[in-house]
C-alpha cells in the first residue's frame, strides 16, 4: 500500500508561519516538499523539523567533521554508531562517548544534567559494554554570580544521583569558572564501558518481518521538541518552554541497563538504541538509514503515560529511559521474557518491511510516510563564511608581557595564594565528594589526580581517562586551543601511566550563522586534527552542541576532548602528588616567556589577552614516550602535568593536593633566571611534567633519550614548607597556607549561598 | 506583629514524571492495596514566622516559594493554610 | 562457606560483595535474586549496597517487602549471619532486624570518601580479626546514612557493646570522633542484640585490594569465617 | 465504589534533627526573609484510590502510613484531606 497520508483530524494546518515555526528554512521546505512530492502534514512537519535540527543532523558541522581522523588499528568502531570502540588487546574492546546536556542544564541544572548523564550511559550499554566509568567536563560564570553558583550545584547534585544511582563511579572531569559561560553553561557527560569484542553490538535495523519493539518508560509529553529546542539561541523564549524539561528515573535506567545488556547476550535482537534526541523518531529512522531498510511505526501502539497523545507527540517526546530494540522474528517471547525479569514492559509498536519507506501509522492511518531513507539522508549540510572577529585578532596580537605589574606581586607568594584559591585551579573535592567514584572496585585513581585510572578486570591491564579543554585559549586562538586539548588529555594520560589510544569530542560552540563562530569551529576542528593524527589518537566519536549563547553572546569555543589510553599493567599506574620524602624532582620540557591566555592574567590583572602557549605536537608526542619508558622502568614515584597557573601552581599541587599526606619540597629555579618571574612561575608553557624519584639518572636518560630537555630542580621533603629558589631569591610558602587556600576555595564560596540548599531541597532526589 | 505558622504543599507539575509517585503506587500495589490508582510525592513544608496579619504571612510565604521552596521548572505549590500559632 | 547475595533491582554493589567473596577471601558465594523464596543453602547472607527499588520514598522501605526478605528474616531468627552494607543496612533497619533507621545526611549532600573507622568491639561474629581500637580505613559512599534512634536505644546499643564501629577523624591519632553524615554518636556499625545481624555504612567490600586504596576490610569476612566454619 | 483522593503529611517526628528544614531556614534567612522563625519539611503525598466511603477511604490510607509510606521510628503521619475526585 502507498497512500499518501491525508491530513489528521484536529491537526492544525501548514502555514509557512507553522513551518517557521518548527525552525526550517524556506528551502529546506522546498526540499521536503520536492521529497515527498507534495506538502508534508502537520506530523511530516514534526518529524522532519526534529530530524533536521542541528542536534540530530550536524547541519552545520559534518563537512567539518569529516576532516577528523578515525582510523587505527585498534579502533572498531568509528563515529556513525551511538558509541566509539577500540580494542585494548586480549580480546577486549572498550566503548567510550561523551554528550553535551547544555540548554537543558541551563534552564533546570539538577534534571538537565542528570538526564545527560542517563543519555550517555544508553549510547554506551546498547553497543553492548558494562558502563564502568563516566567523567565529566563542565562551564559555568563565576562563582560569585547567584545563578552560576545555583547552576553549578544543581548540575553537580544532577550527574551525582543518577550515577550514583545506577551505580556507575564517576571518576574524574574537569570544572572551569568563567564569566564566558554566564547564562550558558556547558554540560558534558563522558562515559566508558568494556566488552569482550565479540559482544560488540550495532544500531542497524535489518530483516523484514523483524518486530520493533519500544522498551522502558511510559512516553509522556516530555520535552517535545527538546532537540530543536537544544538548537536554538538561548533566549528569553526558551525560559517560557521550561515545562518541557524531561525528568530522569535512574532506578529504570539501571533496569534498562541489566536488561539490555541480557537482551545482546542473548542473541535474541538485531539491534538496539537509546530513544534519546528527538526519541522515536530519531531512533527509528537512524537505525533503519543504517541497515537501508524500510520500517513501518504504529503510534497507537506505544504505552504512553496521559491519554490522547497525538502522533506528532509520541513520535517527538523526549521521556527519558526508553530503548527502541528491533528483536528476530520468532524470539519476541525470549525478549519478553528478559524484560519481564526487570520489571521492564515491552511493546511490539512496527516491523522492518519490504517496502522502502519510513512510515507511520495511528492505527490502520498512515500519518506519515517518508520515501527509502531520504528522511535522514535528504537533510542538507551547510559551510557558512568563516571570518575571524578582528577584536579577537586584536587580542591575540596584544603584547601581555607589557601588562604592569601589581604591587603584591612583589611578594610572589600573594600571587601564587591568590592563583591557588581561583575556582578553576582549586581543588574539585565538594564536587566530586558527592560522586561515588568506587562501585565497582575497579578504582585505582579516582578524581583528584591527573587522570583517572581503572583496573581491567581478568587482565593486568588498566585504563586512563580524562577530560580537557581550555576555552580560553581556544578563545583566543582556536586552532592552538584545540591542539592543546587533546595534547593536555594525552599529557595527563601518560602521567597515571597510560598510552593515550583514542578521543571522543564535544564541541561546545556559539551560532554557526555568525561568521566568526563559524572560523572557530573550523579551526578548532583542524586543531584537533592536527593534534589526534601527530599523537595517534583517532577520533571515534563525539558530540556537537551549537548556538551555546545567551543575550550576552557566544560561550569561548569549548572543544572538549575526552581521552582514553591503556596502561600495559597496572603496576605503571602513577599518581600525581609527591609521594616519598627525600625523592628527587624532576622537569620534563622547559619554562617559556609565554603568559597569553593564561590563568595568571586572569585572575590577577582580570585580562584575556595574548597569543596562548604554542603547542609543539612533536616534542609533546616525545614527552610522552619519555615518560611511558620511566614508568615501565619503575623510575617514577610521581607525575603531574604543568597547566593551568603553570609551574609554581603545578609544584603546590604536588606538595597539597592530598591533604592528608602533604609533603614539602626544596625547589630550584635559578637556571631559568633569564626569564622574567612571572612567566617563570605562572607561564603556562605546554609539554611539561613535574616527576618525582628515586632514580633521577634512569628518568634524565629515557629524556635524553626522547630528546625532551630534562633537568632535576629539587628534592621532595618532610616540612611543612614549599621552598622555591629563583634568581636572587628565595620564596617560603607555608603548605597550610597553600592548602588553605587551594582546598577551602570551593567550600568558602558555595556555603555563603542558598544555592546548595536551594538544589538539596527542591531536586527530586531519592529523599 | 504576631507569629503565624503557614503550610505549604509542593508537588511535582502535573505531566512530568513522578518517579517518586509511580514508585510508591507499584509498592503499595504489591502490598495489596489494588484500590490504588494514582500516587503523587511532593513535599510538606511548615514555617513559622511574623507578619502583620495572615494575609502578610501568606504573601511572604508565597515569596518564599517563588525564591527557594519550589523550583519554578518542575514543581507547583500551594499554600494549604494560614494560622496563628 | 557460602555466602548468598541479595540482588534487589536496583543493587549495584552486590557485584563488589561477590567478588570480595570469591577472589579475596576465597570462598562461595551466590546471587539471591529478590523475587527467590529460599536462600540456595547459603550460610551468611549479605545485604549489599545500592538502591534497592530506587528508594525514592525511603532507602530500603520498599525492599523489606519483597520475597527474599522473609526468608533473610527466618534465617537471622535462626540466628545465622546476616551483614548489611550500606543499603543493606538500611534495609536490614527498616526489616526491623537492626534498630535504629539512616536517614539524609545532615550536609543533605551524597558523601563519596575513604573514612577512618574505630572497632569499639572486637568480640562479635564480625569483627573478632580485629583488635578494639583498631583504626580501619573504608570508603562510605551513601546519601542516607545519618544513624538515627532514640536514647534508650542508644545507650542500650552501647551498653550491650552493640555499637561495632565508629567513625573517627582521619589526622591525628587521638580517638576523636565525628560523623562524615551527622550519625548519632558517630555509630558506623551495630549489630543486633543476638549478634548475628550487623549493619554498616562504610564499605568493606570495597576494601579488600590495597591496589584500590584499602584491605582492611577483609576482616569483616574473615571474622563471619572464623566463626562459623569453626 | 467511588474515586478519593487522600492528601497526608509524614513528618519527622519531633525533637529528632531535621536538616533540611534547618538548612532551609538558614537559606531563607540568606535571601532575605528575616520574619522565619522556623521552618519543617515533610513529604505530602495525595493517594487517589477507590473507596465505599470517605470513611473507608481514610481508614485505608492510614494502613498504607503504618506499612510503608511512613517510618515509625522517626516520622509522624496525619491524613490531611479526604475529597472525592
Ligand atoms: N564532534 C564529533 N566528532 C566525531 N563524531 C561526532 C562528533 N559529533 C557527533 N559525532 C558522531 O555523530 C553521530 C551522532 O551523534 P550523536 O551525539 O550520537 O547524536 P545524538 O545526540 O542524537 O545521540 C555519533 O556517532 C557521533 O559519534
Ligand atoms: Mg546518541
Amino acid at each position: 500500500m502507498n497512500v499518501a497520508p491525508r491530513p489528521r483530524p484536529g491537526d492544525p494546518k501548514v502555514t509557512p508561519a507553522l513551518v517557521a515555526e518548527h525552525g526550517l528554512t524556506e528551502d529546506e521546505y522546498q526540499r521536503v516538499v520536492r521529497m515527498l512530492g507534495r506538502e508534508p502534514t502537520f506530523t511530516e512537519l514534526g518529524i522532519v523539523s526534529a530530524l533536521w535540527n542541528e542536534h540530530c543532523a550536524y547541519k552545520h558541522s559534518r563537512p567539518l567533521l569529516r576532516t577528523l581522523p578515525t582510523k587505527a588499528p585498534w579502533v572498531l568502531q568509528g563515529p556513525g554508531e551511538n558509541a566509539g570502540v577500540i580494542s585494548i588487546g586480549d580480546g577486549i574492546a572498550v566503548a567510550f562517548k561523551i554528550e553535551s546536556h547544555n540548554h537543558p542544564s541551563a534552564v533546570e541544572p539538577y534534571q538537565g544534567a542528570a538526564t545527560g548523564v542517563g543519555g550517555i550511559l544508553r549510547d554506551v550499554f546498547t553497543m553492548g559494554a558494562r558502563p564502568m566509568a563516566l567523567l565529566n567536563s563542565l562551564r559555568f560564570g563565576s562563582l560569585d554570580s547567584p545563578r552560576a553558583r545555583y547552576l553549578f550545584a544543581g548540575a553537580v547534585k544532577g550527574i551525582g544521583d543518577y550515577g550514583n544511582c545506577v551505580g556507575v563511579p564517576t571518576v574524574g572531569g574537569e570544572v572551569v569558572f568563567d564569566e564566558a559561560y554566564e547564562g550558558n553553561p556547558l554540560v558534558n557527560a563522558m562515559c566508558i564501558g568494556t566488552m569482550r569484542e565479540d559482544e560488540l553490538m550495532r544500531a542497524v535495523a535489518q530483516g523484514v518481518g523483524n518486530p520493533i519493539i519500544a522498551v522502558g518508560a511510559r512516553t509522556g509529553r516530555d520535552g517535545i521538541h527538546g532537540a530543536s529546542f537544544a538548537s536554538a539561541d538561548l533566549s528569553d523564549e526558551s525560559e517560557a518552554k521550561r515545562p518541557q524539561v524531561q525528568v530522569g528515573d535512574p532506578f529504570t535506567e539501571k533496569l534498562l541497563l541489566e536488561a539490555s545488556l541480557e537482551l545482546i547476550r542473548s542473541g535474541a535482537i538485531v539491534a538496539i538504541q537509546d530513544m534519546g534526541a528527538a526519541g522515536l523518531v530519531s531512533s527509528s529512522a537512524e537505525m533503519a538509514a543504517r541497515g537501508d531498510v524500510g520500517v513501518t511505526i504504529d503510534t497507537a501502539k506505544v504505552p504512553t503515560r496521559e491519554p490522547g497523545m497525538a502522533p506528532y507527540e509520541i513520535l517527538l517526546s523526549e521521556s527519558q529511559e526508553r530503548m527502541l530494540v528491533v528483536a528476530k522474528r520468532g524470539r519476541e517471547d525470549e525478549v519478553r521474557r528478559i524484560l519481564g525479569k526487570w520489571d521492564l514492559t515491552a511493546a511490539v509498536i512496527g516491523e522492518v518491511i519490504e517496502e522502502p519507506v519510513y512510515r507511520v501509522t495511528e492505527g490502520d492511518r498512515v500519518v506519515a510516510e517518508f520515501p527509502g531513507t531520504r528522511l535522514v539522508t535528504d537533510c542538507p549540510t551547510y559551510t557558512p563564511p568563516a571570518q575571524e572577529s578582528a577584536e579577537i585578532t586584536a587580542l591575540r596580537a596584544r603584547d601581555v608581557s607589557r601588562v604592569p605589574e601589581r604591587p603584591e606581586e612583589a611578594d610572589p607568594l600573594w600571587t601564587l595564594t591568590r592563583l591557588l584559591d581561583a575556582p578553576t585551579i582549586a581543588s574539585k573535592t565538594w564536587v566530586y565528594r558527592q560522586y561515588d567514584s568506587t562501585v565497582r572496585t575497579n578504582t585505582v585513581i579516582g578524581p583528584g589526580g591527573d587522570a583517572a585510572a581503572l583496573r581491567i578486570r581478568g587482565t593486568t591491564k588498566g585504563l586512563a581517562a580524562k577530560t580537557d579543554c581550555n576555552g580560553r585559549y581556544c578563545y583566543l586562538d582556536p586552532r592552538m586551543g584545540a591542539r592543546i586539548a587533546v595534547a593536555e588529555a594525552a599529557r595527563n594520560v601518560a602521567c597515571t601511566g597510560g598510552r593515550p589510544r583514542a578521543i571522543t569530542n564535544n564541541l561546545n560552540f556559539g551560532n554557526p550563522r555568525k561568521p566568526e563562530v563559524y572560523h572557530q569551529l573550523k579551526e578548532a576542528i583542524a586543531g584537533m586534527a592536527e593534534a589526534c593524527t601527530a599523537l595517534g589518537t583517532p577520533v571515534t566519536g563525539g558530540n556537537v552542541s551549537l548556538y551555546n549563547e545567551h543575550p550576552g553572546g557566544a560561550v569561548y569555543p569549548t572543544p572538549v576532548v575526552g581521552m582514553v589510553g591503556v596502561i600495559e599493567s597496572i603496576d605503571h599506574i602513577t599518581r600525581s602528588t609527591f609521594e616519598r620524602s627525600g625523592d628527587e624532582i624532576i622537569l620534563l620540557g622547559e619554562p617559556t616567556n609565554e603568559l597569553g591566555g593564561s590563568e595568571y592574567l586572569h585572575t590577577i590583572h582580570g585580562i584575556v589577552a595574548g597569543a596562548p602557549p604554542s603547542c609543539d605536537l612533536e616534542a609533546e608526542q616525545a614527552l610522552i614516550d619519555a615518560l611511558l619508558e620511566s614508568i615501565a622502568l619503575g623510575a617514577v614515584h610521581s607525575a603531574h602535568d604543568c597547566s593551568d597557573g603553570g609551574l609554581a601552581v603545578a609544584l603546590a599541587e604536588c606538595s597539597i593536593m592530598n591533604r592528608a599526606r602533604m609533603r614539602g619540597a626544596e625547589v630550584d629555579l635559578s637556571s631559568w633566571a633569564s626569564l622574567p618571574l612571572r612567566a617563570l612561575l605562572f607561564g603556562e608553557a605546554q609539554g611539561r611534567v613535574i616527576v618525582s624519584t628515586a632514580a633521577s639518572n634512569v628518568v634524565l636518560a629515557s629524556a635524553k633519550r626522547h630528546g625532551v630537555p630534562a633537568q632535576q630542580i629539587g628534592w621532595v621533603r618532610a616540612s611543612h614548607t614549599l621552598r622555591i629558589r629563583v634568581a636572587d631569591r628565595v620564596i617560603e610558602a607555608p603548605l597550610a597556607v597553600l592548602a588553605e587556600a587551594y582546598h577551602e576555595a570551593i567550600p568558602r564560596r558555595m556555603s555563603r549561598s542558598a544555592a546548595a540548599v536551594e538544589v538539596a531541597f527542591t531536586a527530586a532526589t531519592p529523599a | 506583629m504576631s507569629r503565624f505558622r503557614v503550610a505549604l504543599h509542593i508537588v511535582p507539575r502535573r505531566g512530568l514524571l513522578d518517579p517518586q509517585g509511580k514508585a510508591v503506587a507499584d509498592a503499595l500495589h504489591t502490598l495489596g492495596f489494588k484500590s490504588v490508582e494514582d500516587v503523587h510525592v511532593g513535599r510538606h513544608v511548615v514555617v513559622e514566622l511574623d507578619a502583620r496579619d495572615a494575609t502578610a504571612a501568606e504573601k511572604e510565604a508565597r515569596a518564599m516559594c517563588e525564591r527557594l521552596l519550589a523550583n519554578p521548572v518542575t514543581e507547583d505549590f500551594e499554600i494549604a493554610t494560614v494560622s496563628t500559632s | 562457606m557460602k555466602f548468598g547475595i541479595v540482588t534487589f533491582p536496583g543493587s549495584n554493589c552486590d557485584f563488589d560483595a561477590y567478588h570480595a567473596i570469591v577472589d579475596a577471601l576465597r570462598e562461595e558465594a551466590v546471587y539471591l535474586w529478590h523475587k527467590d523464596h529460599d536462600l540456595a543453602g547459603a550460610d551468611v547472607v549479605i545485604l549489599p549496597g545500592g538502591f534497592s527499588y530506587g528508594d525514592y520514598l525511603r532507602a530500603g522501605a520498599i525492599a523489606r517487602f519483597s520475597p527474599i526478605m522473609t526468608e533473610v528474616a527466618a534465617h537471622a531468627r535462626r540466628g545465622a549471619p546476616v551483614l548489611g552494607i550500606c543499603n543493606g543496612f538500611q534495609i536490614a533497619c527498616e526489616a526491623g532486624l537492626l534498630p535504629g533507621a539512616l536517614l539524609r545526611n545532615e550536609s543533605l549532600k551524597f558523601v563519596s570518601e575513604p573514612v577512618q573507622l574505630r572497632v569499639e568491639n572486637a568480640d562479635t561474629l564480625f569483627t573478632n580479626r580485629y583488635e578494639v581500637g583498631q583504626r580501619l580505613t573504608m570508603p562510605i559512599a551513601h546519601g542516607d546514612g545519618r544513624y538515627t534512634a532514640d536514647d534508650e536505644t542508644l545507650d542500650r546499643l552501647e551498653g550491650e557493646g552493640q555499637v561495632v564501629l565508629r567513625y573517627v577523624h582521619s589526622e591525628g591519632d587521638a580517638d576523636e570522633y565525628w560523623s562524615p553524615n551527622g550519625s548519632m554518636r558517630a555509630i558506623a556499625g551495630i549489630v543486633s542484640a543476638q549478634g548475628n545481624v550487623m549493619g554498616l555504612m562504610p564499605h568493606p567490600e570495597r576494601a579488600v585490594d590495597a591496589l584500590l586504596g584499602s584491605s582492611d576490610g577483609i576482616g569483616i569476612f574473615e571474622s563471619m569465617l572464623a566463626r562459623v566454619a569453626a
